[in-house]
C-alpha cells in the first residue's frame, strides 16, 4: 500500500454524512430560536441514520493504509450509531451544542472503528473524548457537572497522554505507527502496548482506572450516562481488541494475532477485580445513578472476561459473544438510564413505592434491572450465559465462577431496587406517576423492552452476528 | 555533535520541567513551562524538523501560553500550597518512583533498538506536508474537527 | 370364608362411615348402634371362621385370599391379602368377642360424655385396626394396621384431652410405639431387601435363603416392635400411663386390641423365631424380667387401674416367656384366657370408678384409698372381680389355671430350673397383687380409706351384662385348650400334675400372703410404705426406668432446641445472612480507596499503568 | 403443541388476568383458568402411552445445539398434575383475599414456569424455566407476605439464585464436556444420556449440578432460606413453594444427574444419600423445637424431602418410584398443612403453637382436617406419606442398611414433632390471651378444598398402584442405568 | 554516536514529571501544564526517531499532535475558567462533592 495514496472519499461517505449533519446543527445554532434543539436533533438524527445506511451501502470490506471500512469495523460503527441515535432521541436540551458535540464524539468513534493505524486511533480517541468532556459539562452547568467534567478531563487527559507516549514508544521501536508490528514483539512494543492498553482500560472503566466513572455518571444527564456507558465502553473494548490484534488487515473472524502476548496473564485478574469491585461498591449506593455507574463497572469486568476469551481464541464464537453482550447491554442500560431521565428519579429513596404510583414505568425499569442482573429470560441472562459458556470452553473455569458469583452480587442490588420500588410504601420524596416520553424516546423504550426479552431465543447471538457481518 | 546538542536541549527541558513542578506560584510554573516548550522547539530544530519547531513556538509558546496566562490571571491571587494533600505526598512520590525505576530498569535490561545512524533527509518537510494533505488528509480533517469541537467550549452558555 | 372375611372389614368400615357421616350430624347419641351391630357381625364371622378351621374344612388350616396389588415398582411388589389360619382365627374370635362386650359396656359407661360419637368412632377404629392386623397376610400389611392401633390408642388415651396428663400419656404411648415400630419396619426392609417379599407364607418357606445374621437381625427387630406394643421392658413405659383414657379403653387395650398385638406378632413369626434360638432365649429372659419387675411394682400400687396395668405387663411377660420357650400354644392360650379375665377385671374396675365417681372428681381412675368395703355396695362387681382374680391367679378350674399351667410346663420342659422357679415366682406374684387389690378395695375397711358414698350403686344393665358374660368366659375358657390346640395344630395339652400342684401352691401362697399383708397386717400398706418414700418413689418409677426414659426424651428435646436455637437460629442462619452484610461491608471498606479526590484518581492511573507496564515488560 | 400449551396457556392467562378491569374478574378468571388447565393436564393421560408423552420439537438445533424440545414421562406428568392442582387449590384458598390482579397473575406465571421445568427436554429451556420461576415467587413473597417479607423475599431469591448459578455452570460444563467427548453440541437430555462422561472434570460438573439442585430441595446445610421464605410467604405462596417448587430440585436430580452420571451417582450415594438422612433428622429435630406453626411445617418439609433424596440415591426402581411418589405426597400433605395454617392465620392473624388451644372442640371440622393431613405428613400407614417413605427406605435398604435405619429414626421424630404440635393447638386448654375464642370453623369453600386433598391422600395411601404404574417405567429406566 | 537510550531517558523523565504534576499538584492550571509536558515528551520521542529515520509520517504525526494538544488545552482551560467564574478556586481539594 503506497503511503501517499489518499483514502478514496467514497469510503468516507458515512463519516461525511455525519460531518455534514454536524455542520447543519451548528448552522442551525447561528440564530437563536426556541426550536433550535429540536431542529438540530432532527438534523443530527438524519445524519446518523444516513451514516448507518451508507455503511451498508459501501463495499463489504476495504482496507487502505490508514482506514478500513466494512467488515468488522462496520459492526462497531453500527453499534456507535445506534447509541448516538438513542441519545438524540432522549436528549431534550434546547440548544444545538449538545448535538454538535455528540456528532463530534460519534465521528471519533467511527474513526476508532475504522482505524488501521495507531495514530488514527489516537485522533479518534481524542475526537471522541474532547466533546464528551464538554457534554458532561453540559448546557446549563451546575457545580456538580463542572466538577465531574473537570475530573473527567484530567483523568482522560492522563489517559490520552499515556496512549500518546505508548504510541511514541511503539513508533520508536517499530518505525511505523501502523498496527502491523512487522517483526517479533519486543520489550519495547510490550511497554507501548501496556501504556496504550491502560488508556483503553480507562475508557472501559476497569479497575484501577475507573475512579472518574461514578462521579461522571452521577453528575451528567442520564441519557449521556447511557451513551457513555455503552458507546464509550464499547470503544474502549474495541481499542483493546485492536491493540491485542495488531494486524493491519485484521479480520477477527479469521483468527486472532498475538501482538499483546501477555494479555492472557493479566486480563483475567483485571476482569475479576473490576466486576467484584463494581458490584461491591454498587451494593451500598444510595443514588440510583451512581449505583448504575458501579454496575456498569461490573459489566465492564464481564466484558473484559469475554474479551479475554476472544483473545484466547480458537472457539469461533467469542467475537459474537462480545458483540451480543455489548448489544444487550446497550439496550438494557439505555433503558435503565432513560427511565431515570424520564421519571426524574436519582435517589434510591425516591423509588419507594414507585410501582404503585406508576406501574408500567416501574415494570419497565424492573425488566431492565432483571436484564442487567442476568435473570432469564432476558437478554442480559443470555449475554452472561454466552460469556460463561465461552469461559468454560477454554481454561477460564475460575473466571466463569467469578462471573457467576458476581452476577449473584449484582442481583442483590438490582433486586433490592425492584423491592424498593414494589414492596415499600410511597415516601414523601417519591415522584408522582407522570412519565411522558416523547415519541422518539417512547420508541427507544419499546425497543429496549423488546430487546431485553430476547432470552427465549438461544441463537440470538448467531442472529446478531449474521446481521452485523452481512 | 548535533545529536549532543539535541540531547542537551532535551536535558534542559527536563530541568525546566522539574523546576516547574516545584514552583509555588502558577506564574512560576507557567514560565518554566515556557522554558520547556522552547527547549523542545530547539530540539526539533536540531533534529531537522524546523517547521515543526516553528509550529511548536507558535502554537505552544504563543497560543497555549496565552490561554494559560489568561487562566492564571483569572485565578484569585493568593499564595497556596502547591501540592495536594490527598494522596499524601510521600505516597505520590512513591508512585512516581515506580515508573522511574521501571524506566531505568527498562533502559538497562532491554534498551531501545539501536537502529540506523542519525541521518539527514532532504525534503523531509515537503514530504511531510504532502503527506498531511494526501494520505493523512482524513486525519488532518479530523484534527480540524477536533479544534472545531474544542472551540465549542468557548461558546457562552445561554442565559 | 370369603363372605366372613368380607364381613370382617365391611362391617366396621361401614359402621365407621355411618357413624362419621350420618350419626355425627344427626343422632350422635345413637352412634353406638352401628358399632354394636358391626361388632356382632364380626364376632359371628370370626367365630364361624374358628369353627370352620377347627372342623378342618380348610386345607392345611390356612386360608389365604390375595386382595389387590398395593404397590409395585420394578422387582418391588407388595400385595395385600387376607390370611386366616388357626392362630388368627382363634385370636380373632377372642378379640371380637371381648370387644363386643366392651363396646356394650362402653355404651353405659360413656353415656353421659358429650363426645359420645367421637368416642365410638375412635373405639371402633381401634377394633377395626386390630381385626385388620390379625388377618393380614404379610408383615407390611400387618404394620399398616399395627400403626392404626397405635393411632387409635393415641386418640383414646388422650380422649379427655383437657387434662395435661392425658395428653402426655397419649403422646408417650404413640412415641414409644413408634420406637418399636422402627424395629418392625427395619425388619420389614431387611426381609424386603433380602427376600423381596414379606408375605408370611413366602417368608417362612424361604427362611433357608436368609443368611444367619439377617435372620437374627430380623427376629430381634421384630421383637423390638412386639416389645413396644406388648409393653415389654424396656419399652413398657407407656402402658401404666395409658390409664388416662376412659376405662373401657383400658379394658380394650389390655385385653383385646393393643397389647395382644405384640404377642400375636411373635406368635405369627414363630416359624422364623424357631430358627434363631439365641433370640428366643433373649425373648424368654426379657419376658421373665418384665414379668417379675411388673409383678413387684403391681404388688405395691394403690391405684386400681395401675395395678391392673402392671398385671398386664406381667402377664404379657409370661406370654413372652412362653414364646421364648417355643411354646406357641401356651402363649396363644394364655393370650386368650388373659383377654377374658383381664377385660373382666378392668370392667369391674370401671364399675368401681363409676360407683365412686362422685368422690373422684372426674379422675379416670381410683385408688384403694378412695375405695374400701366395696363388696357390700357392689356385690355383683365383687363377685365378678373375684372370679377374674381367681382366674388370674391360676386357681382351677378357672381359665387362667390351664393356660398358665401350660406355660409353666413349657418352661419346665426346657430343663432350666432357674427359669422355672422364677416363672413360679411370677405365678405367685400375680396372685399376691391381684388379691391384695381385691382385699383392699372390696373388703378392707380401714379408717384411712374414704370408702364409697352411701348411694354408690352397681352399674346399670348395659354394664352389668358384659361383666357377667366375661365372668362366665373367664371361668370357662379353660376348656378352650383342646380346640385351640387343634386349630394351631399343636399337641393337645395335658396336665402334668406335679407342675400343676406347684403352680397351685404358688398361687395359694400368694393369696395367703396378700391376705396377710392386706388384712392381717395392714401396717404394710398404711404405715410401712409411707415410711419409705424413697422405696415408694423407686417403685413408682419402675425402678428408675421411667425417669430415665423421661430424661432421654428431655435430652432429645433439649438437643433439638439447641440445634434450632443455638445452631440454626443463632449461628448458621445469621452466618449465611452475614455474608450479604460482609459484601456490603467490603464495599464500605473499598470506599477508602477513593475519597473523591482528583489527585488520588490520577495516582491510581499512574500506579495502574506502571504496574501494568512493569508486569508486561518484565514478564516478556 | 399438546405440551406447549401446558406452559404457554398459563403464561397467556397471566397477561389476560393482569389486564382484567376489576379484581373480582381477575380472581374468577384465574381460578377458572387454573381449573381448566388442571383438567387439561389430566386429559394428557389420554395421549400418553409407553412411558413417554410426545416429543415436541420446534425448529432445528442451531450451532449451539439448543432446540425447543418438550416431553413428559410419568414422573414429569405427575408433577405437572401436582402443580396444576396446587395452583387451583391455592387460588381457591386465597379467594377472600383482597389483592390486586397481579396476585392472581403471579400464580399463573409461576405455574407456567413450573410446567416448563417439568416438561423441558432441552437443558437450556429447562434452565430458563427454572430461573423464571423465581420471579413470580419473589413478588408473591414480597408483596403479599407477612411482616418479614421484605427480607425474606430477597433472601429467597438470592439464596436460590446461588444454586441456579451453580446449576448453570454445571449445565454448561456438561454440554462442553459432551462436546469434547463426541464433537457434537447438544443440549438434548436424551442425547446427553447416551455418552457417559468421566474424569475429574465430570466430578466437578457433577458437584456443580448437585449443588444447584441441592439448594432448591433444599439439602442441609443449604436449607436455611426455606424456613424464612415459608414463614413469610402468604399461605398460597407457601403451598406452591413447598408443593411444587421444591420438587424442581429433586426433579433435576432425577432428570439430569441420575441419567447422565449413573456411575458418579452410585458413588455419591454415601454423600447425597447421607445428606438425605441428615435432612430427615435435622428437619425433624428442628421442627420439634419450633413454636411457629408455619415454621414447623417448613422444617417438616426439609425432613420429608430428605426421604425423597434417600429414595433417589438408592438407585433402585422402588426407591426412585417411591421418591417420585413422595414428591407428590409431600405436595399434597405439606401443601395441605400450609393451607390449613393459612386458614388459621386468616382468622386469628396469629400462628404460634401456644396462641391457640381447645380448637378440637371449638372448630372440630378444622381439627379433623388438620389431624388427617398431619397424620399423612408424619407417615401414618394407610395414608399417602407412608407409601412414599416406605418405598424410599425400602429402596435404600438394598443399597445401605445403616442409612435406612437412620432414616427410619425420622419417622419416630415425626411423631415427636407432629403430635405435640397438634396437642398444643387442638387439645391443650386455651390460655389467657389465646386466639381460640370466637374462631369460626371452616366454610364450604375451604372444606371443598380440603376434601379434595383428603380424597387424594386416601387414594394414594390405600391404592397407590395406578400412580406407581405411571411412575414406574421412568423409575425402572433410571434404576437400570 | 550517542545511544538513543539517552533520548528515552529524557522523554521518559519528561513524561513522568508531567505525571508528577497530575499526581502532586493541586492547582488545576498546573495540572494542565503537566498534561502538556506529557504530550511534549511523547512528541520529542516521535520527532527524534522520525528525524533519525527520515520518516515523513512521523513528522506528520508530530504536527497533528501539536494541534490536538492545543485543542485539549483549550478544553481544559475553558473548564478551569468556568470553575473560576463560578467563584471557586481552581484547585483539586475543592472538587470533592462527588464521592462515595
Amino acid at each position: 500500500m503506497n503511503a501517499l495514496t489518499p483514502v478514496p472519499l467514497s469510503l468516507l461517505a458515512p463519516e461525511i454524512a455525519v460531518t455534514l449533519a454536524l455542520a447543519a446543527a451548528l448552522a442551525v445554532g447561528m440564530k437563536s430560536r426556541p426550536s433550535n434543539g429540536l431542529l438540530a436533533r432532527a438534523f443530527g438524527a438524519l445524519g446518523v441514520l444516513a451514516g448507518l445506511i451508507l455503511f451498508f451501502w459501501g463495499p463489504a470490506y476495504s482496507d487502505t493504509w490508514l482506514l478500513r471500512s466494512g467488515g468488522v469495523a462496520r459492526a462497531w460503527q453500527v453499534f456507535f450509531h445506534l447509541a448516538a441515535l438513542f441519545f438524540l432521541a432522549a436528549h431534550e436540551a434546547r440548544g444545538e451544542r449538545p448535538v454538535a458535540l455528540l456528532l463530534g464524539a460519534l465521528l471519533g468513534m467511527d474513526l476508532l472503528a475504522a482505524a488501521n493505524d495507531l495514530f488514527a486511533l489516537f485522533i479518534g480517541l481524542e475526537l471522541m473524548s474532547l466533546p464528551l468532556y464538554l457534554l458532561v459539562y453540559g448546557l446549563r452547568p451546575d457545580k456538580r457537572k463542572l466538577e465531574a467534567a473537570v475530573k473527567y478531563f484530567f483523568t482522560g487527559g492522563a489517559a490520552s497522554g499515556l496512549f500518546l507516549f505508548g504510541l511514541s514508544v511503539w513508533y520508536a521501536e517499530t518505525g511505523t505507527t501502523a498496527l502491523a508490528p512487522g517483526g517479533l514483539p519486543s520489550p519495547g512494543t510490550s511497554l507501548a502496548l501496556a501504556l496504550m492498553g491502560s488508556a483503553a482500560l480507562f475508557k472501559i472503566g476497569a479497575v484501577p482506572f475507573h475512579f472518574w466513572l461514578p462521579d461522571v455518571y452521577e453528575a451528567s444527564e442520564p441519557e449521556l450516562s447511557a451513551f457513555m456507558s455503552t458507546a464509550v465502553k464499547a470503544a474502549g473494548v474495541l481499542l483493546l481488541m485492536l491493540l491485542s490484534i495488531g494486524h493491519s488487515s485484521f479480520d477477527p473472524l479469521g483468527g486472532s494475532g498475538a501482538a499483546f502476548p501477555n494479555l492472557g496473564a493479566w486480563l483475567p485478574a483485571v476482569s475479576a477485580a473490576t466486576m467484584t469491585y463494581g458490584n461491591l461498591m454498587a451494593l451500598r449506593q444510595r443514588s440510583v445513578r451512581r449505583l448504575l455507574a458501579f454496575s456498569s463497572i461490573a459489566h465492564a469486568g464481564v466484558l473484559l472476561a469475554a474479551l479475554w476469551v476472544w483473545q484466547d481464541g480458537g472457539h469461533g464464537t467469542e467475537l459474537s459473544t462480545l458483540w451480543f453482550y455489548l448489544g444487550a447491554y446497550l439496550f438494557m442500560n439505555t433503558g435503565a438510564f432513560l427511565f431515570l431521565a424520564l421519571s426524574g428519579i436519582s435517589e434510591v429513596e425516591q423509588l419507594k413505592g414507585y410501582g404503585a404510583r406508576a406501574p408500567w414505568p416501574a415494570a419497565f425499569f424492573a425488566l431492565m434491572l432483571f436484564s442487567l442482573g442476568g435473570v432469564p429470560p432476558t437478554a442480559g441472562f443470555l449475554a452472561k450465559f454466552y460469556v460463561i459458556w465461552d469461559l468454560l470452553k477454554g481454561s477460564g473455569a475460575w473466571l466463569a465462577a467469578a462471573v457467576a458469583l458476581n452476577s449473584l452480587l449484582g442481583l442483590g442490588y438490582y433486586l433490592s431496587l425492584v423491592r424498593t420500588m414494589t414492596l415499600d410504601e410511597p415516601g414523601p420524596r417519591t415522584p408522582d406517576g407522570s412519565f411522558c416520553p416523547s415519541a422518539a424516546a417512547g420508541l427507544v423504550l419499546l425497543l429496549c423492552a423488546a430487546a431485553s426479552l430476547l432470552g427465549f431465543i438461544p441463537e440470538a447471538r448467531e442472529w446478531l452476528f449474521t446481521l452485523l457481518t452481512l | 555533535m548535533t545529536e549532543a546538542a539535541f540531547l542537551l536541549c532535551g536535558a534542559g527541558a527536563v530541568v525546566f520541567a522539574a523546576l516547574a513542578l516545584f514552583q509555588r506560584t502558577l506564574y512560576g510554573s507557567a514560565l518554566c513551562l515556557l522554558g520547556v516548550l522552547l527547549q523542545v522547539a530547539g530540539a526539533y530544530f536540531l533534529a531537522g524538523a524546523r517547521l515543526l519547531g516553528l509550529l511548536q513556538v507558535l502554537v505552544y509558546a504563543g497560543a497555549v501560553m496565552v490561554l494559560l496566562v489568561i487562566a492564571v490571571m483569572s485565578s484569585p491571587p493568593r499564595l497556596a500550597r502547591p501540592f495536594a494533600g490527598t494522596p499524601p505526598a510521600w505516597l505520590g512520590w512513591l508512585a512516581l518512583l515506580l515508573p522511574f525505576a521501571e524506566l531505568l530498569a527498562f533502559l538497562r535490561l532491554a534498551g531501545p533498538a539501536d537502529g540506523a545512524p542519525w541521518r539527514w533527509t532532504p525534503g523531509l518537510e515537503t514530504q511531510t506536508a504532502s503527506l498531511l494533505f494526501g494520505a493523512y488528509a482524513p486525519l488532518t480533517e479530523a484534527v480540524g474537527l477536533l479544534v472545531l469541537v474544542a472551540s465549542l467550549s468557548i461558546l457562552r452558555e445561554e442565559p | 370364608m370369603q363372605t366372613a372375611a368380607l364381613v370382617l372389614f365391611a362391617a366396621p368400615v361401614s359402621a365407621l362411615l355411618l357413624g362419621f357421616f350420618v350419626f355425627r350430624r344427626w343422632r350422635p347419641e345413637k352412634t353406638h348402634w352401628p358399632m354394636l351391630l358391626s361388632c356382632a357381625a364380626v364376632t359371628a364371622a370370626s367365630l364361624w371362621m374358628c369353627v370352620r378351621i377347627h372342623d378342618g374344612f380348610i386345607p392345611d388350616n390356612v386360608w389365604e385370599l390375595p386382595v389387590y396389588r398395593w404397590a409395585c415398582a420394578g422387582s418391588f411388589v407388595l400385595e395385600f391379602g387376607l390370611r386366616v389360619d388357626g392362630l388368627s382365627a382363634a385370636v380373632l374370635g377372642m378379640v371380637s368377642l371381648v370387644s363386643t362386650l366392651i363396646h356394650l359396656y362402653a355404651v353405659g359407661y360413656m353415656a353421659e360424655d358429650r363426645s359420645f360419637n367421637r368416642f365410638f368412632l375412635y373405639f371402633h377404629f381401634f377394633f377395626l385396626s386390630m381385626v385388620g392386623l390379625l388377618v393380614a397376610d404379610n408383615y407390611l400389611q400387618m404394620y399398616v394396621f399395627w400403626e392404626g392401633v397405635g393411632l387409635a390408642s393415641f386418640l383414646l388415651i388422650g380422649f379427655w384431652y383437657e387434662k395435661a396428663s392425658a395428653r402426655a400419656a397419649a403422646w408417650k404411648a404413640f412415641l414409644t410405639n413408634r420406637i418399636g415400630d422402627l424395629g418392625f419396619m427395619l425388619a420389614v426392609f431387611l426381609l424386603l431387601s433380602s427376600l423381596g417379599t414379606v408375605r408370611f407364607t413366602d417368608v417362612f418357606a424361604r427362611l433357608g435363603d436368609l443368611p444367619h445374621g439377617t435372620l437374627y437381625a430380623v427376629a430381634f427387630l421384630l421383637f423390638m416392635g412386639a416389645a413396644a406394643k406388648s409393653a415389654q421392658f424396656p419399652l413398657h413405659v407407656w402402658l401404666p400411663d395409658a390409664m388416662e383414657g376412659p376405662t373401657p379403653v383400658s379394658a380394650l387395650m389390655h385385653a383385646a386390641t393393643m397389647v395382644t398385638a405384640g404377642v400375636f406378632l411373635m406368635a405369627r413369626s414363630m416359624p422364623l423365631l424357631r430358627e434363631v434360638p439365641g433370640v428366643l432365649a433373649m425373648i424368654a429372659l426379657v419376658g421373665l424380667m418384665t414379668s417379675l419387675g411388673a409383678a413387684a411394682v403391681a404388688a405395691t400400687r394403690k391405684d386400681l387401674k395401675r395395678v391392673l396395668a402392671y398385671s398386664t405387663v406381667s402377664q404379657l411377660g409370661l406370654m413372652m416367656v412362653a414364646i421364648g420357650t417355643g411354646n406357641l400354644f401356651g402363649a396363644v392360650f394364655h393370650l386368650i384366657t388373659h383377654g377374658f379375665f383381664k377385660a373382666l377385671l378392668f370392667l369391674c374396675a370401671g364399675s368401681v370408678i363409676h360407683a365412686l365417681h362422685e368422690s373422684l372428681n372426674g379422675a379416670p381412675t381410683a385408688s384403694v384409698d378412695d375405695a374400701g368395703g366395696l363388696a357390700r355396695k357392689l356385690p355383683v362387681t365383687f363377685g365378678a372381680f373375684l372370679i377374674g382374680a381367681l382366674a388370674l391367679s391360676g386357681i382351677p378350674p378357672l381359665a387362667g389355671f390351664f393356660s398358665k399351667d401350660n406355660i409353666l410346663e413349657g418352661v419346665h420342659a426346657t430343663g432350666s430350673l432357674g427359669l422355672y422357679l422364677l416363672s413360679l415366682l411370677v405365678a405367685a406374684g400375680s396372685s399376691v397383687y391381684i388379691f391384695r387389690l381385691l382385699f383392699l378395695a372390696f373388703l378392707g375397711e380401714r379408717p384411712e380409706q374414704r370408702g364409697p358414698k352411701a348411694h354408690a350403686h352397681e352399674p346399670g344393665f348395659r354394664m352389668k351384662v358384659p361383666i357377667l358374660a366375661l365372668a362366665v368366659f373367664s371361668a370357662a375358657a379353660g376348656t378352650l385348650g383342646e380346640p385351640l390346640a387343634k386349630m394351631l395344630g399343636a399337641a393337645a395339652p395335658h396336665l402334668d400334675l406335679s407342675i400343676s400342684f406347684a403352680a397351685l401352691g404358688a398361687a395359694a401362697a400368694g393369696i395367703l400372703l396378700a391376705w396377710w399383708a392386706a388384712m392381717r397386717r395392714p401396717s404394710f400398706d398404711w404405715k410401712w410404705r409411707r415410711a419409705q418414700p424413697e422405696l415408694e418413689r423407686i417403685l413408682d418409677d419402675d425402678f428408675g426406668w421411667q425417669s430415665f426414659t423421661a430424661a432421654c426424651a428431655g435430652r432429645v428435646a433439649a438437643f433439638s432446641r439447641r440445634l434450632s436455637d443455638s445452631w440454626e437460629k443463632r449461628s448458621w442462619d445469621p452466618f449465611t445472612e452475614s455474608l450479604a452484610d460482609t459484601a456490603v461491608g467490603l464495599g464500605e471498606n473499598l470506599t477508602l480507596l477513593s475519597r473523591g479526590a482528583l489527585n488520588e484518581y490520577l495516582w491510581w492511573i499512574v500506579v495502574g499503568a506502571s504496574v501494568l507496564a512493569g508486569a508486561v515488560t518484565l514478564c516478556f | 403443541m399438546l405440551l406447549t400449551w401446558l406452559w404457554l396457556a398459563p403464561a397467556l392467562a397471566m397477561i389476560v388476568v393482569w389486564a382484567m378491569p376489576s379484581r373480582g374478574l381477575a380472581r374468577g378468571t384465574a381460578l377458572l383458568f387454573s381449573l381448566g388447565l388442571f383438567a387439561y393436564s389430566l386429559w394428557l393421560l389420554a395421549p400418553y402411552s409407553e412411558g413417554l408423552l410426545h416429543l415436541e420439537e420446534l425448529g432445528v438445533a442451531g450451532p449451539l445445539g439448543i432446540r425447543y424440545r418438550l416431553s413428559v414421562d410419568g414422573i414429569a406428568l405427575s408433577l405437572c398434575w401436582l402443580s396444576a392442582l396446587l395452583t387451583v387449590l391455592s387460588l381457591a384458598a386465597s379467594w377472600k383475599a383482597d389483592v390486586p390482579n397481579a396476585f392472581w397473575a403471579s400464580f399463573l406465571g409461576l405455574e407456567a414456569a413450573l410446567m416448563g421445568v417439568f416438561c423441558a427436554r432441552d437443558l437450556f429451556y429447562f434452565y430458563l424455566f427454572w430461573d423464571i420461576a423465581l420471579i413470580p415467587m419473589f413478588f408473591i413473597i414480597g408483596l403479599w407476605g407477612s411482616s418479614g417479607r421484605r427480607k425474606a423475599s430477597l433472601k429467597f431469591v438470592l439464596y436460590t439464585f446461588l444454586g441456579s448459578l451453580s446449576l448453570l455452570i454445571g449445565l454448561l460444563a456438561l454440554v462442553t464436556l459432551h462436546h469434547q467427548a463426541t464433537g457434537v453440541w447438544t443440549w438434548d437430555m436424551s442425547a446427553l444420556e447416551k455418552t457417559p462422561i468421566a474424569g475429574r472434570a465430570a466430578l466437578w460438573t457433577y458437584a456443580a449440578l448437585a449443588l444447584g439442585f441441592a439448594v432448591k430441595i433444599p439439602v442441609f446445610p443449604l436449607h436455611n432460606w426455606l424456613p424464612d421464605a415459608h414463614t413469610e410467604a402468604p399461605a398460597a405462596g407457601s403451598v406452591m413453594l413447598a408443593g411444587s417448587m421444591l420438587k424442581m430440585g429433586l426433579f433435576g436430580f432425577l432428570r439430569v444427574l441420575l441419567p447422565v452420571f449413573p456411575d458418579l451417582s452410585a458413588a455419591a450415594l454415601p454423600v447425597l444419600g447421607g445428606l438425605g438422612v441428615v435432612n430427615i433428622l435435622y428437619g425433624a429435630l428442628c421442627a420439634m423445637a419450633q413454636s411457629d406453626l408455619k415454621r414447623l411445617v417448613a422444617f417438616t418439609s426439609v425432613s420429608h424431602l430428605g426421604f425423597c433424596l434417600v429414595g433417589l440415591f438408592s438407585l433402585t426402581a422402588a426407591g426412585i418410584a417411591g421418591a417420585s411418589l413422595q414428591m407428590l405426597n409431600h405436595g399434597l400433605s405439606t401443601g395441605g398443612l400450609f393451607l390449613l395454617v393459612g386458614m388459621l392465620y386468616e382468622r386469628a392473624h396469629r400462628r404460634g403453637l401456644n396462641d391457640f388451644g381447645e380448637l378440637a372442640s371449638r372448630t372440630p371440622i378444622f381439627a379433623f382436617f388438620f389431624a388427617f393431613i398431619l397424620l399423612s405428613s408424619i407417615g401414618l400407614p394407610g395414608l399417602n406419606g407412608f407409601v412414599g417413605e416406605t418405598m424410599c427406605l425400602a429402596g435404600m435398604a438394598k443399597a445401605s442398611l445403616p442409612l435406612t435405619a437412620l432414616g427410619l429414626i425420622g419417622t419416630v421424630l415425626a411423631a415427636a414433632y407432629g403430635l405435640p404440635a397438634f396437642q398444643a393447638v387442638f387439645w391443650a386448654p386455651a390460655g389467657p390471651g389465646s386466639a381460640s375464642p370466637g374462631l369460626a370453623d371452616l366454610d364450604l369453600r375451604e372444606r371443598l378444598i380440603l376434601w379434595t386433598l383428603v380424597a387424594l391422600i386416601l387414594w394414594l395411601g390405600l391404592y397407590p398402584r395406578p400412580m406407581l404404574e405411571l411412575l414406574e417405567p421412568a423409575a425402572s429406566a433410571l434404576a437400570q442405568r | 554516536m550517542i545511544s538513543p537510550a539517552w533520548v528515552w531517558a529524557i522523554s521518559g523523565s519528561l513524561f513522568i514529571l508531567g505525571a508528577a504534576f497530575l499526581v502532586l499538584r493541586r492547582q488545576l492550571i498546573a495540572m494542565v501544564i503537566g498534561l502538556e509536558l506529557m504530550i511534549n515528551a511523547a512528541n520529542l520521542n516521535i520527532v527524534y526517531y522520525a528525524a533519525r529515520r527520515g520518516d515523513a509520517a512521523g513528522l506528520a504525526v508530530a504536527f497533528l499532535v501539536i494541534a490536538a494538544a492545543a485543542a485539549e488545552a483549550v478544553v481544559g482551560l475553558s473548564l478551569i475558567l468556568a470553575l473560576l467564574r463560578s467563584d471557586e478556586a481552581a484547585e483539586t481539594d475543592r472538587l470533592q462533592e462527588l464521592a462515595d
